[in-house]
């Protein structure tokens, strides 16, 4: 565990800032005109501390390339939304946008689905041709009585608008505010249309905005403040990622009074006024909501970064520091006990992995966030990216990367296909749709955003686990039998 | 909201509640509640039409689905198919964004097509929309009209397109309008007088399991019937691993697609997801164009099997003679672990019926047969299947009904064993009755795509899963006493 | 005894004393005792060599196994072949009874093959033996020439037979006296000098899977290479149910094992199971005699491919290829479900070989290798497969052990599953560790036997089984909180 | 429920005894000369009531022909010992004989296997070349040696000696004497070496004798004896039958003080000299120890059936004769209490079953105790025969088949397939071997020792199970599948 939060990162071996350039070049190349002038901005081999030298993030996606990305429905459905357990949320619109994001995001829940917990449910109201033309309003209002009678202990319901909803002109505000009043039960409007933006990033913004809006401010907590009173902020449980951060915040001695909202529950989310501190792990989906606290009740906010110990363990100290004595005690005590068992983690795998190259095409905190337990493996990381970031985003990535490695934005498969095969990466951490693109080519690689069905990967829990995955991925017996010896 | 409420208490659920509520939603008086419901849809048991519409273009060699709305909807319906085959699943978007609600989404088509045809080198685009440019009426036959006058795209470029509005219809809606594009798009002018290519055009219909389409292939070989299947997804969605990754790794040749006219049969094996295609075909040739029930079970493979030896003159050859006299052993062996048992099955029409002829073939009964979209003509076709058999007494067939509908019905009348797709897997452990994953998606378990479900040999398969899966039961739930070494 | 001992009252087992014995079994202190025994076999993986004997001669066209003994040894024997595939196991027994031990059981011969020649007319009658004739040493060379003589069988009646002591060796080495004796006597004066028939001869070995040997046939197929499998039980095991009942249904015809010996190449595919066979076959014939792992996983049936192909100087066709290529996506797409988990595993020498070798390459660990009957040899060359992978570390392999040690091995040092025939399910239960059935014999699930589990399809069926088994297996102990729909 | 013990047996029509002679004459020419002469006399037309027309059992089997029968120690192993489930059975000699009766006769048994009961396992010296040269005395004593070791709750052990055993001249007695004592553990030597005798019956015979010799008497009851204790013999208590029984003996009022042998307990078989009746149900395999029991402790015995309502009924009135009022009354209200739920069974499958044929080739009792349960059903019985019985199961056979009904005795296959062809029968109920055989020429089958993995078939629990099983079999739906329409 070197370059404990080194400011300038080692250079990596094979990696130039002119031949990653070069192989930017290279892949404009496949592009026509105009598609390579947009695409340009968005990849730029890394030169920390640079000015200029910078990637261009949140545009439209250019037609015709295979995205990796989604929509702001998928943004506020999938991240936002949909961890949090104790509510129905309605995909307002057309059967598919619900079905295809049912069950499918990994953020896990404690309670009994259908009883107290909702979130591996696919409530929609499912638009016909009629809906569509006479309008939807009157299906919700009735779809929120069903859910209330069905569902007697759900704390409230979302609705999601779908595309045809903010075309054909519905209120479902209007509907959200009368069933809110007739059922005595939040009914929380988020329109989401997927056509809003040009990614997930504004399903995000705009979910935040209904929970500055509608819920933020609603509860109180039932017991008496502390000073330890905490909320953790852009965690979503994936695989049980939350509950692995809880137990470290738990050690350290801070009361975590909410989780947004990975296993999330609306009252305590509602009530995160009353925190002292705000801890974003999640910076890119919930920002918003940690500068409106900010702004409103003084709430202050950190990030922090809960992969590998390295991280950790930087983390650990950094939130500490703003508390007292006893707490920062905790802090120290907690990385003495867990160093040696991470220890031996690292002598486990590292001399497996060491020297192996990476590459990251993700969404949220990832593409940056995950980079120091990578390292503390051995790995080299020669590519990251995001999704759906914005310059905030890149800005905090510049200097986790070493000088000439590749930052991109909103990638095409065909660029991640140039690049991991020109860079000779050893793994790609992306998402589903690319995972198997990757293994054809006999490339390891493992799905990043869900963990690959593994996890957790945060906190002390979490770095054994993910070391045990990268290491599968990667030497795996299989990748061996791939040329066949005929 | 947060001016008008006064701040209440965080408050929590007590155990006490859930145990309440957790009883409550097992009990009759919930399950008569749950039906009544007119408007909310909980867990339902169908996608929308653009999957149907992707899953057939990728069933065309060469072939890139283009998705004419929001790249949201794109990386939905490629998630959904990839998790399902463990596949690659190349299809782009021309990402519609909130000024196409104003402009339309020409450019974007226009755009998108330039940059796909130059960067994926397809043989062919298919185009099918998602719900914003359906809503806001694009003209997509203009469109690409305007695209070849552009010349951003060659004149001759085979562009077919269809309307896949997903507020009408499920994914089968989808399949059969793209299906029917791509082929009338193809053979169209195509067509010769006269000509006999002697070849059957074979329509699986949506069919998510590439064994089914090489077990269609392999039966047409044993019989030496060349054919045409249309579209099939065999090789896109179940190609090697050898390190080298390929855009289009199969489908239906291009050309062959295009003679389609001039075969010597067309046989649909899906009813109900080929409507409008099998409607053109009839409309566009003289040759026998017919619909068969999935071939699932002996007496529908018989079916299938006659027909073939019907249209093409030929012998049912002696090694699927062989076959299906292997599955009516295997059928009778274990007739005795199926006998009166009760399933829960749901999926598509076609899926359901062939399932109800299986089970009512072993003396088993579909007893809650949950179809989630589906017209008075649908039902009234499965239920007709019922009534053929002594076993289908008492069975229920639930149209329009979804698996929260499902997990209801199995509460208060339950079954022995569930069978359909992994969406049923939170009912199989609140009900704890063992799920039999078969039809799509199946997104908990390896290889079960690659296991075909139709003909005498996936009927074999079903049977094996199935019967195999109650024998496991009955070891999981005997006492020791009743636990045995032989069943 | 009864004199000697007072009249005691009868006593019953207190719960306790139950609960402490059950405690006690599971010890590490109970495993070390029972890896201690010397002299009693508890719950053994082998079977005696009559049944091997047995299996090769249902292999033969027209065939009728004939035991030589007592008629409750063939009752036996066919009672477990019949178990296991569900089918009938034709053959009989000249029904020795206590005068044979005083006079030998040269009339019973005589009067069985008078009998059974008349009755079940049978183109060739293997004879093979129980315990008695064995112990007593009746020369049934002797007897099959005084038949002959007196006109009970014609003089060119072919009559092979096989000693098959049932207290030497097991299974395996029965399969291989009696195929050396069959192949022996039909080829060995039909050998032309100079003459290649360009075919395979190939050897399953001790395989009761009928799958298995269609997967050969078929492989060979795709290579376009003229087979012919000694012996073949695949329609003996596997016939149609059609209404009419057959004695011999199928078989290696006798006019192709008699011209064995002009064969372009002879192929074992089980070292252990034709040691004999193939000395005799390499003694005879100047053409290739080679014997190869049982092609399970991909590198066992590369080896097999390509020995094929250096055999009979044809490539790989593509089709292998391909499955190939399915074979290694999906054991990649696999791999994470199967890494580093122990799986216990069980049986005859070569199966447990290649199902070293298959667990190996899926970075699985094959824990605890029971092999019941083997020498030294056997050891090292099972030894050495477990030292070749990382993956083989730790990985421990018990010779001539059975399955009451292999429940004390799970108990004290557990694994995730077990591999093997029906015979583990007690420990499965006890332990709660998952069971996959493979091998022989199965009776307690149905169709197994047809699926095959050798070459690249095969090797993908097990995977199927056995990954899928493993995520049955994570749902199974999921908390409600780790219940996902996504695996 | 008609026939109520009725005397003669009402014709079957289309049973004829001449037809059946000519049949018989037609099979036996399936024959060479000498195996003809051998066979005929274990065939015949039924006539009941006219001497001569008779059945010869209990011969050697011909050579030569698929014989359903085992042997001496399928005789003890199987159906004597087997069951006993607190004693570790020895299959002694090679590993073979015990191998494949391993949990092949569903004997259930209550308890743990391995901890206090044994039998569903298989314990076998296997004998090596070694032991055969060298004999095998001292490795059996060693066997004796770790059974007592490793199994501490076992009460007991059984040497079930396999042919070689007796053919190199062993001496079990012996070693099982010195054992016993060394150990202090009855050891039970049981000289059943498969070449005695011509088939298993004479391993019950062996069997019987090892109990009357090492077993009977060497134990009493520990509670108080009463007038109303009972022994249930011959039940082996496959899929549970001797539960099934008990529960109705139970009901009676009476005390079942043993069960020989069916989830047996080696000390209350022990103590049986001290009951007041011995029920028989399986008479060929236990009447010897019945007869001992009668001539040394004057303890009588009766024969009853326990299957099907009227058999059952007839059964329980003639075992309530031999007690006082309370018993008879228990037993007229036990007929009332489930004569009309048996009537329900009858109503439902009669008219799926009513005139059906059976064909019955089975061991023990059941060719002759299962007709009525059948015929409660409407099935017509055109032929039953044994595998091993004796004169007296002849003699207690005719009399329960209608005239020119076919009776035979170990008949081989071909004769069995001749015969369910030739009278067209629709049902086989026979064993393992068979079952197969009859399926393939379309002919329903149920394996008739086993239950065919079903059961309990015995008492007023075993008759609904049967009643579905035997539907089931006859009215499968596949059987319409069995012609190809092409």
């Amino acid at each position: 565990m070197e370059n404990e939060n080194s400011a300038v990162k080692a250079p990596i071996e094979g990696i130039e800032k002119k031949a990653t350039e070069e192989l930017i070049e290279k892949t404009l190349e496949l592009y026509p005109e105009k598609a390579r002038k947009k695409r340009e901005p968005h990849m730029s081999a890394n030169d920390p501390g640079v000015e200029g030298c910078t990637v261009k993030s949140n545009r439209k996606t250019v037609p015709g390339v295979m995205s990796a990305r989604g929509c702001a429905y998928a943004g506020a459905k999938g991240v936002v939304w949909g961890p949090i357990r104790d509510m129905a949320h309605i995909s307002h619109g057309p059967v598919g946008c619900g079905y295809y994001s049912w069950g499918t995001r990994r953020n896990l829940v404690d309670g009994h689905q259908g009883v107290d917990v909702f979130s591996a449910m696919q409530f929609t109201s499912d638009f016909q041709e009629k809906d569509v033309v006479y309008g939807g309003d009157k299906k919700l209002a009735k779809i929120c009585e069903e859910v209330k009678e069905l569902f007697p202990l759900a704390k409230g319901i979302s609705v999601l608008s779908e595309c045809p909803v903010g075309l054909i002109g519905d209120d479902i505000n209007a509907v959200a505010k009368k069933s809110s009043k007739d059922l005595d039960l939040p009914v929380i409007p988020c329109n989401c249309e997927g056509f809003r933006g040009v990614s997930q990033s504004l399903g995000h913004h705009i979910s935040n905005d209904s929970i500055r809006d509608y819920v933020i401010g609603t509860r109180e907590f039932a017991d008496e403040p502390t000073d330890y009173d905490i909320a953790l902020i852009g965690d979503y449980n994936i695989g049980g990622d939350a509950w692995a951060s809880k137990k470290i915040l738990d050690e350290l001695g801070l009361n975590v009074k909410a989780i947004w909202t990975g296993d999330g529950q609306i009252e305590h989310i509602a009530a995160t006024h009353q925190v002292k501190l705000n801890l974003i792990h999640c910076y890119r989906s919930m920002n918003y909501m940690a500068k409106v606290m900010e702004e409103k009740w003084g709430i202050p906010w950190m990030e922090f970064n809960f992969f590998g110990p390295t991280k950790i363990a930087a983390s650990l100290r950094a939130i500490a520091a703003r508390f007292d004595q006893k707490i920062q005690d905790n802090a120290e005590k907690i990385i003495a006990k867990y160093t040696p068992k991470m220890q031996a983690i690292v002598d486990e795998y590292r001399p497996r992995l060491e020297g192996k190259r990476a590459m990251l095409f993700v969404g949220g905190l990832r593409p940056r966030h995950t980079i120091g337990a990578y390292e503390d493996l051995g790995l080299e990381i020669v590519g990251t990216g995001y999704e759906f970031a914005h310059n905030d985003d890149y800005d905090r990535t510049y200097e986790e990367m070493a000088k000439g490695t590749l930052i991109f934005d909103d990638a095409s498969e065909i660029e991640l296909e140039t690049w991991a095969k020109e860079m000779k990466v050893d793994l790609v951490g992306s998402g589903v749709k690319e995972k198997y693109v990757f293994q054809k080519a006999g490339i390891p690689f493992r799905q990043m955003h869900s963990w690959d069905y593994s996890g957790p990967y945060h906190g002390y829990e979490g770095f054994p686990i993910f070391a045990r995955d990268i290491d599968m991925a990667i030497n795996s017996p299989t990748w061996g039998l791939v040329k066949a010896p005929f | 909201m947060s001016e008008e409420c006064a701040v209440k208490k965080v408050t929590d659920i007590t155990p006490e509640e859930v145990a309440r509520v957790e009883e409550w939603i097992n009990t009759e008086e919930y399950c008569e509640k749950n039906l009544a419901r007119e408007a909310v849809v909980i867990n339902p048991a169908h996608a929308c039409q653009p999957l149907g519409a992707e899953l057939v273009a990728h069933g065309f060699e060469g072939t890139l689905p283009f998705v004419h709305g929001s790249q949201g909807c794109a990386s939905y319906y490629r998630s959904a198919l990839t998790r399902h085959f463990r596949e690659p699943a190349a299809a782009v978007a021309d990402s519609m964004t909130e000024d196409g609600a104003v402009f339309g989404g020409q450019n974007n088509l226009h755009e998108g097509l330039e940059n796909a045809l130059k960067l994926y080198k397809p043989k062919m685009m298919a185009i099918f929309t998602s719900c914003m440019p359906e809503i806001i009426g694009d003209d997509l036959n203009a469109f690409i009209i305007n695209a070849r006058n552009a010349g951003i795209v060659p004149q001759d470029y085979p562009i077919p397109y269809a309307n896949t509005p997903s507020f009408n219809g499920t994914h089968i809606n989808g399949y059969d309008s793209m299906l029917k594009s791509v082929v009338s798009y193809l053979a169209t002018d195509k067509k010769v007088e006269g000509k006999d290519n002697g070849k059957l055009n074979l329509i699986p219909g949506f069919d998510a399991n590439t064994g089914n389409y090489r077990e269609y292939k392999r039966i047409c070989e044993e019989f030496g019937i060349p054919v045409n299947l249309l579209a099939d997804i065999s090789e896109t969605f179940d190609s090697p691993l050898d390190g080298t990754y390929r855009t289009y790794p199969g489908g239906t040749p291009l050309e062959d697609a295009a003679d389609s006219l001039n075969a010597h049969a067309t046989l649909s094996m899906q009813l109900h997801a080929t409507k409008e295609t099998i409607k053109w075909f009839k409309s566009e040739t003289e040759a026998p164009v017919e619909v068969m029930p999935s071939p699932i079970g002996v007496a529908n493979t018989d079916a299938f099997l006659m027909k073939l030896s019907e249209l093409f003159g030929k012998e049912v050859p002696a090694s699927l003679k062989a076959e299906r006299g292997r599955l009516v052993d295997a059928m009778t062996d274990a007739h005795q672990y199926l006998h009166n048992k009760k399933f829960a099955i749901w999926g598509d029409p076609d899926f359901l019926a062939g399932m109800i002829s299986f089970l009512l073939e072993m003396g088993a009964k579909p007893y809650h047969v949950i179809c989630s979209r589906g017209n008075k003509k649908v039902a009234k076709y499965l239920q007709a299947l019922l009534d053929e058999s002594v076993y289908g007494e008492g069975c229920k067939l639930w149209m329009n009904k979804d698996l929260w509908h499902l997990r209801s019905l199995v509460m208060t009348d339950p079954v022995d064993g569930l069978i359909g797709s992994t969406h049923g897997k939170f009912i199989a452990r609140d009900a704890n009755i063992p799920h039999i994953r078969l039809g799509f998606p199946i997104l908990d378990r390896v290889n079960l795509h690659r296991v075909p479900y139709i003909g005498y040999q996936g009927t074999m398969n079903i049977l094996t899963s199935v019967a195999n899966t109650m024998l496991e039961e009955v070891d999981r739930t005997s006492d020791d006493a009743f636990f045995e070494m032989m069943r």
